[in-house]
């Protein structure tokens, strides 16, 4: 007769060191293995959706910034395209520049978030202090400009709040030299360290068609081997004037798609980011920043989905306009929210302490998917 | 030194309470400074500065955290098994507190020079796994529950690659107890075990490479007997919160601190006394020089205390650069790699003895 | 890379009535109606067809048309009777590179629609959290539960234009 | 199988030792870190902090408060009576409001700076304070109005009766006018 063993369910969340916000994971374990995970979400809930109901368009974007807080630059740029697509106006190219440049400042500054936070969850403890202090650099680069460190408000509807300052240039030069030696200096510390390999490779491997089936994007299907980045699929803005590589997981460690590639995509993207920064660094052109804002935001009646490449996948904004002044509907896209539903698929099978890389590696922020 | 004591005092309790005080005081002493230095050198590690506020560069942090602790209402959880919830703190810190007493601090001032002191220290030290287990069990927590199980099956595990180098070392020295071990590696730092013992001859260097490699395994598996990084799997912050003292507050919680860190200097300890040559300092003696000898105990004391916390710099260096292993992969660790070339050097150190 | 006039011919060939129009002149993107209940035969199509090859469901948003005659009823608060509720999906190909964007409406009082979760797996938290904002019901799901909200919220759907706030929530008052 | 072994092994002595070097350097490398309290860091001019309304300039023209998403901006004006004189601001607006009621919520205010673009004044402007924790939510609510209470009231009366006085003289006009076509009428 054999042993009877029943599973036991373990919650983690929604108060744990390492669920990246508020998220109960339930964990039904057998033993150590994992047997089922089932995510319980909405603890972060602030109805983002229905404070867009009431509110003017441009009242909208301080809203955004709190969705996806550690890149908030990039959530205003989203919305910020999507009403200019429904309004139909053009912004001028020192604008766009300065967008570009502020989107992928705010790109590197979240993968640094993600990458200390993936290794502190496996334990490397120094790591995560050298990436925020790299990242301070970043923030008072922004605070410098716009005057806030993480909540930004900086992209409004036709143009920018502030204009950049005067040595804005010369600092993020600066900042571009100081930290490429810094990303050599984290491969050495943790991405090759041989006990961090061990607990990342083969570990919540994602095949490409479950990827695409359960609409996984960003770092996370790039990981998994597909090349699809929406600055090179469907280029907003002026990305296509810039050229720089998509990384994609080859498996160099382990098999294509597993935790490991997920981290280094991330790491080899910062450096593409920063290829772009010095691309478009130098052509700045002269021109005034609030030329194209227009005095009262009244888009005509219609839908549109725009969507733009967030650092944690590809973030929409569906926005149904019925003329006046406050948007009729605003849904997001969170890429973190799509991305969670992984976690059912990826962590079967694995230890407790595998359910932290996995989660690590795909990178959530709980106020985007909570919304 | 108990012997001397029992001379004075002519009563054996006394002098028996004497000299167990005399470890006592080292540990604590050594746990105050330890937890400051700990916390200065991930600082500094980490581009921070650590404790400044109290007392010059925060000397006084770990007497403010030691008070702190002593005025913490002691909360035990309601569901919890009283009994075992107080007595496994205090098993835990006299299995740690047990090991000094063979541990040979320098020539005069060692506790009891007992013959088979080696064999005791690894007896002694398994004792903390019941500790453990107890604290896992009665703090009624799923959490502390998978952190005591684990940390069960580490410690037990490493005990078998430590036994094996320390028997490789027994062999190589002939004797089992610490103290003569550190008298034959005496005079010239060439003469420590690391570099081959010291009778001088062909075998000396032979056994280097073999002595190095015994060196590796028995620190690395030492390093998971104590529960540091990379093996602190039993208390990891990310995955059980804090692994079996999760519920435990104030002086209980201190209690496992204490032990955690007096084990730290307990295993450096021997790892010195097997293979750095104890309290024999590598330069002479200014006692020897200066003609005065009874200095010399005590410059074998600080040579000792020096050696032991340079060994507890290290482990505090990995805990600050190392991510952390997954039990199974501890386990592999264990059994396929480190007990495999623990094997193979004790065989050879075995032959090579005999030439 | 097929445009969506020539997707929508295609469609209209394989189903006939059950896709029921397209509007072009609304701006930005042309959106195809369907019929609820065909909605998961036309996902299976789209996905499998290799033309069209629509296999990443971006997005699953359920709307609430507010197209419903308001009634203002005792204490002035306005309920819309009749209306639809509606579900836009926006599908996109991969590999083909192009978008389409469905969109199905179901009557107010019974908003019920088939399930797309076993085509896209994606669509599973979305249908969640259509369900749990507007009330969609969507016919053989998985686990239709609330997503975003407490799971025992009784008090009706939050993101429908005649949601009021309950005055407590077990014991604990709602607006602060 | 064997060479994979130790290849392991090597890499795993290997890759530590690295990360160890690593971590040594930075014992030499000065700390980036402040001790807060004593040491403060110089913050930009254009930092979004503690809001502060300038009263004498503020024309009472709810601008500010309108563009707020989170409404924590509360005006009440009063219309002067033509007689009275309120000023001029610093731009040469002639004001005409008595702002008899100007409270910030600071607790609420999501320090956006939606509210500095409008004001015609530039009188509603974000200063660099940012240590301005209370211990009650009340004190969080800054009252700028420069009127007291006394004047509020005066203000008010003189107000309705001058009001008071308009609606008499229009309704008089209006009695006036009906009389006169009914002349011509009879």
């Amino acid at each position: 007769m054999a042993l009877k063993t029943e599973t036991m369910v373990l919650n983690m969340g929604p108060q744990h060191p390492s669920t990246h916000g508020v998220l109960r994971l339930e964990l039904e374990l057998e033993g150590e293995v994992i047997v089922n995970v089932k995510p319980h979400i909405g603890y972060l809930h602030r109805c983002f959706e229905k404070h867009a109901e009431v509110m003017t368009y441009p009242q909208v974007i301080p809203y955004t910034d709190r969705m996806d807080y550690l890149a908030s630059m990039s959530n205003n740029f989203g919305y910020v395209v999507a009403v200019e697509k429904l309004l139909g106006i053009q912004v001028p190219d020192r604008v766009q520049y300065i967008r570009v440049i502020m989107a992928e400042l705010q790109r590197i500054a979240s993968h640094l978030v993600a990458l200390g936070t993936n290794g502190l969850d496996i334990g490397a403890f120094t790591p995560f202090l050298y990436l925020f202090r790299d990242r301070e650099h970043i923030l008072s680069l922004f605070e410098m400009t716009c005057g806030a460190r993480l909540l930004y408000n900086y992209m409004w509807v036709g143009g920018l709040s502030h204009d950049i300052h005067p040595d804005f240039v010369r600092l993020t030069k600066e900042f571009v030299n100081y930290f490429r030696p810094t990303i050599t200096e984290l491969n050495n510390l943790l991405t090759f360290n041989k006990i961090f390999i061990e607990r990342t490779a083969n570990i919540g491997i994602l095949p490409l068609d479950t990827a695409i089936n359960f609409g996984a994007t960003g770092p996370v299907l790039r990981g998994s081997g597909l090349a699809f980045d929406l600055r090179r699929e469907d280029p907003y803005s002026i990305y296509d004037r810039f050229n720089f590589e998509i990384p994609t997981g080859k498996g160099l460690v382990g098999t294509i798609g597993d935790c490991w590639d997920r981290y280094y995509v991330r790491v080899l993207e910062m450096e593409q980011s920063l290829r772009i920064i010095e691309q478009a660094i130098d052509p700045i052109p002269e021109g005034d920043v609030q030329s194209a804002i227009p005095k009262r935001v009244k888009p005509p009646k219609g839908t549109v989905y725009s969507r733009t490449e967030n650092p944690r996948g590809e973030l929409g904004y569906f926005i149904i306009s019925d003329g006046n002044v406050n948007p009729f509907r605003i849904k997001v896209r969170g890429p973190s929210f799509v991305n969670l539903e992984l976690m059912g698929e990826l962590c079967k099978g694995h230890l407790v302490a595998d359910v932290i890389a996995i989660l690590g590696s795909i990178d959530i922020v709980l106020g985007e998917v909570d919304r | 030194m108990y012997q001397f004591l029992f001379n004075i005092t002519g009563n054996e309790i006394i002098a028996g309470l004497i000299t167990a005080c005399i470890p006592l005081v080292f540990i604590l002493i050594f746990v105050l400074f330890a937890v400051w230095f700990e916390r200065k050198v991930s600082a500094h590690m980490q581009d921070r500065l650590g404790p400044m506020r109290v007392g010059w560069h925060g000397v006084l942090q770990t007497v403010a955290d030691f008070v702190k602790m002593l005025q913490k209402e002691d909360i035990i959880a309601t569901e919890a098994d009283r009994k075992l919830f107080s007595i496994a703190p205090v098993l835990v810190f006299a299995g740690s507190f047990a090991a000094y007493a063979a541990i040979p601090f320098s020539s005069k001032l060692l506790g009891s020079e007992v013959e088979v002191g080696i064999f005791y220290v690894i007896a002694i030290s398994s004792l903390v796994v019941a500790g453990i287990l107890m604290a896992g069990w009665s703090s009624n927590n799923k959490y502390s529950l998978l952190g005591a199980m684990r940390s069960a099956a580490q410690i037990v595990s490493y005990e078998i690659p430590t036994a094996l180098v320390v028997l490789s070392m027994v062999m190589l020295t002939g004797t089992l107890s610490l103290d003569k071990m550190s008298q034959m590696q005496t005079a010239h730092f060439w003469d420590w075990n690391i570099f081959g013992g010291p009778t001088f001859g062909f075998a000396k260097f032979l056994l280097i490479p073999f002595m190095f490699v015994g060196f590796l395994i028995v620190y690395i598996s030492t390093l998971a007997e104590v529960n540091r990084t990379p093996f602190d799997i039993p208390e990891a912050e990310s995955e059980l919160v804090a692994g079996y003292f999760t519920e435990y507050v104030g002086m209980k919680w201190a209690m496992f601190m204490l032990s955690e860190y007096a084990n730290m200097f307990s295993v450096s300890a021997i790892i010195t006394i097997l293979f750095f040559g104890g309290y024999q300092s590598p330069v002479g003696y200014l006692g020897n020089t200066l003609g005065a000898p009874a200095l010399i105990p005590f410059e074998q004391g600080i040579w000792f205390i020096a050696k032991g916390i340079f060994f507890v710099f290290v482990q505090m260096w990995l805990r600050w650069t190392l991510p952390r292993l997954r039990v199974d992969q501890l386990m592999t660790v264990c059994w396929k790699y480190l007990i495999p070339y623990a094997f193979i050097n004790l065989i050879i150190i075995g032959i090579i003895t005999l030439l | 890379m097929k445009n969506p006039e020539e997707i929508f011919e295609i469609l209209k060939k394989e189903f006939g009535e059950s896709i029921l129009a397209i509007d072009k002149d609304v701006p930005t993107e042309p959106i195809i109606a369907v019929d609820p209940m065909y909605i998961n035969k036309v996902g299976q199509f789209l996905r499998e067809h290799e033309e069209l090859k629509f296999d990443s469901l971006m997005v699953l948003s359920g709307v609430d048309d507010a197209n419903g005659t308001k009634i203002k009823d005792e204490d002035e608060t306005e309920v819309i009777s009749g209306g639809t509720l509606s579900v836009y999906y926006h599908l996109h190909s991969v590999y083909l590179k192009h978008k389409i964007t469905l969109k199905v409406s179901t009557p107010r009082d019974n908003p019920k629609a088939e399930s797309v979760e076993s085509i896209w797996k994606t669509a599973d938290w979305h249908e969640r959290e259509a369900y749990d904002m507007f009330g969609i019901i969507f016919l053989n799901h998985p686990d239709l539960r609330r997503i975003l909200m407490p799971y025992d919220w009784e008090a009706g759907y939050p993101l429908r234009k005649d949601y009021k706030n309950p005055e407590f929530y077990q014991g604990m008052k709602v607006p602060y | 199988m064997l060479k994979e072994y130790f290849k392991n092994t090597w890499d795993g002595i290997w890759t530590v030792l690295i990360g160890m070097k690593v971590t040594f350097r930075h014992l030499f490398i000065p700390a980036v870190t402040i001790q807060y309290p004593d040491v403060k860091v110089p913050l930009p001019e254009r930092v979004r902090n503690r809001l502060y309304v300038n009263m004498d300039d503020c024309i009472g023209c709810d601008q500010c408060s309108r563009a707020c998403p989170v409404e924590c901006i509360e005006i009440e004006t009063v219309k002067s009576i033509p007689g009275e004189d309120l000023g001029i601001t610093s731009n040469g607006k002639k004001k005409a409001l008595w702002v008899t009621k100007f409270n910030i919520d600071i607790a609420k205010c999501c320090y956006c700076q939606l509210c500095v673009f409008p004001c015609p004044t530039e009188c509603i402007y974000m200063t660099d304070v940012y240590e301005f924790s209370e211990y009650e939510r009340e004190n969080l609510i800054y009252k700028f109005a420069t009127l007291t209470e006394a004047d509020v009231k005066e203000k008010k009366l003189n107000y309705e009766k001058f009001a008071a006085e308009k609606e008499a003289q229009k309704a008089a006009a209006a009695k006036a006018k009906p009389e006169t076509p009914v002349q011509t009428a009879t």
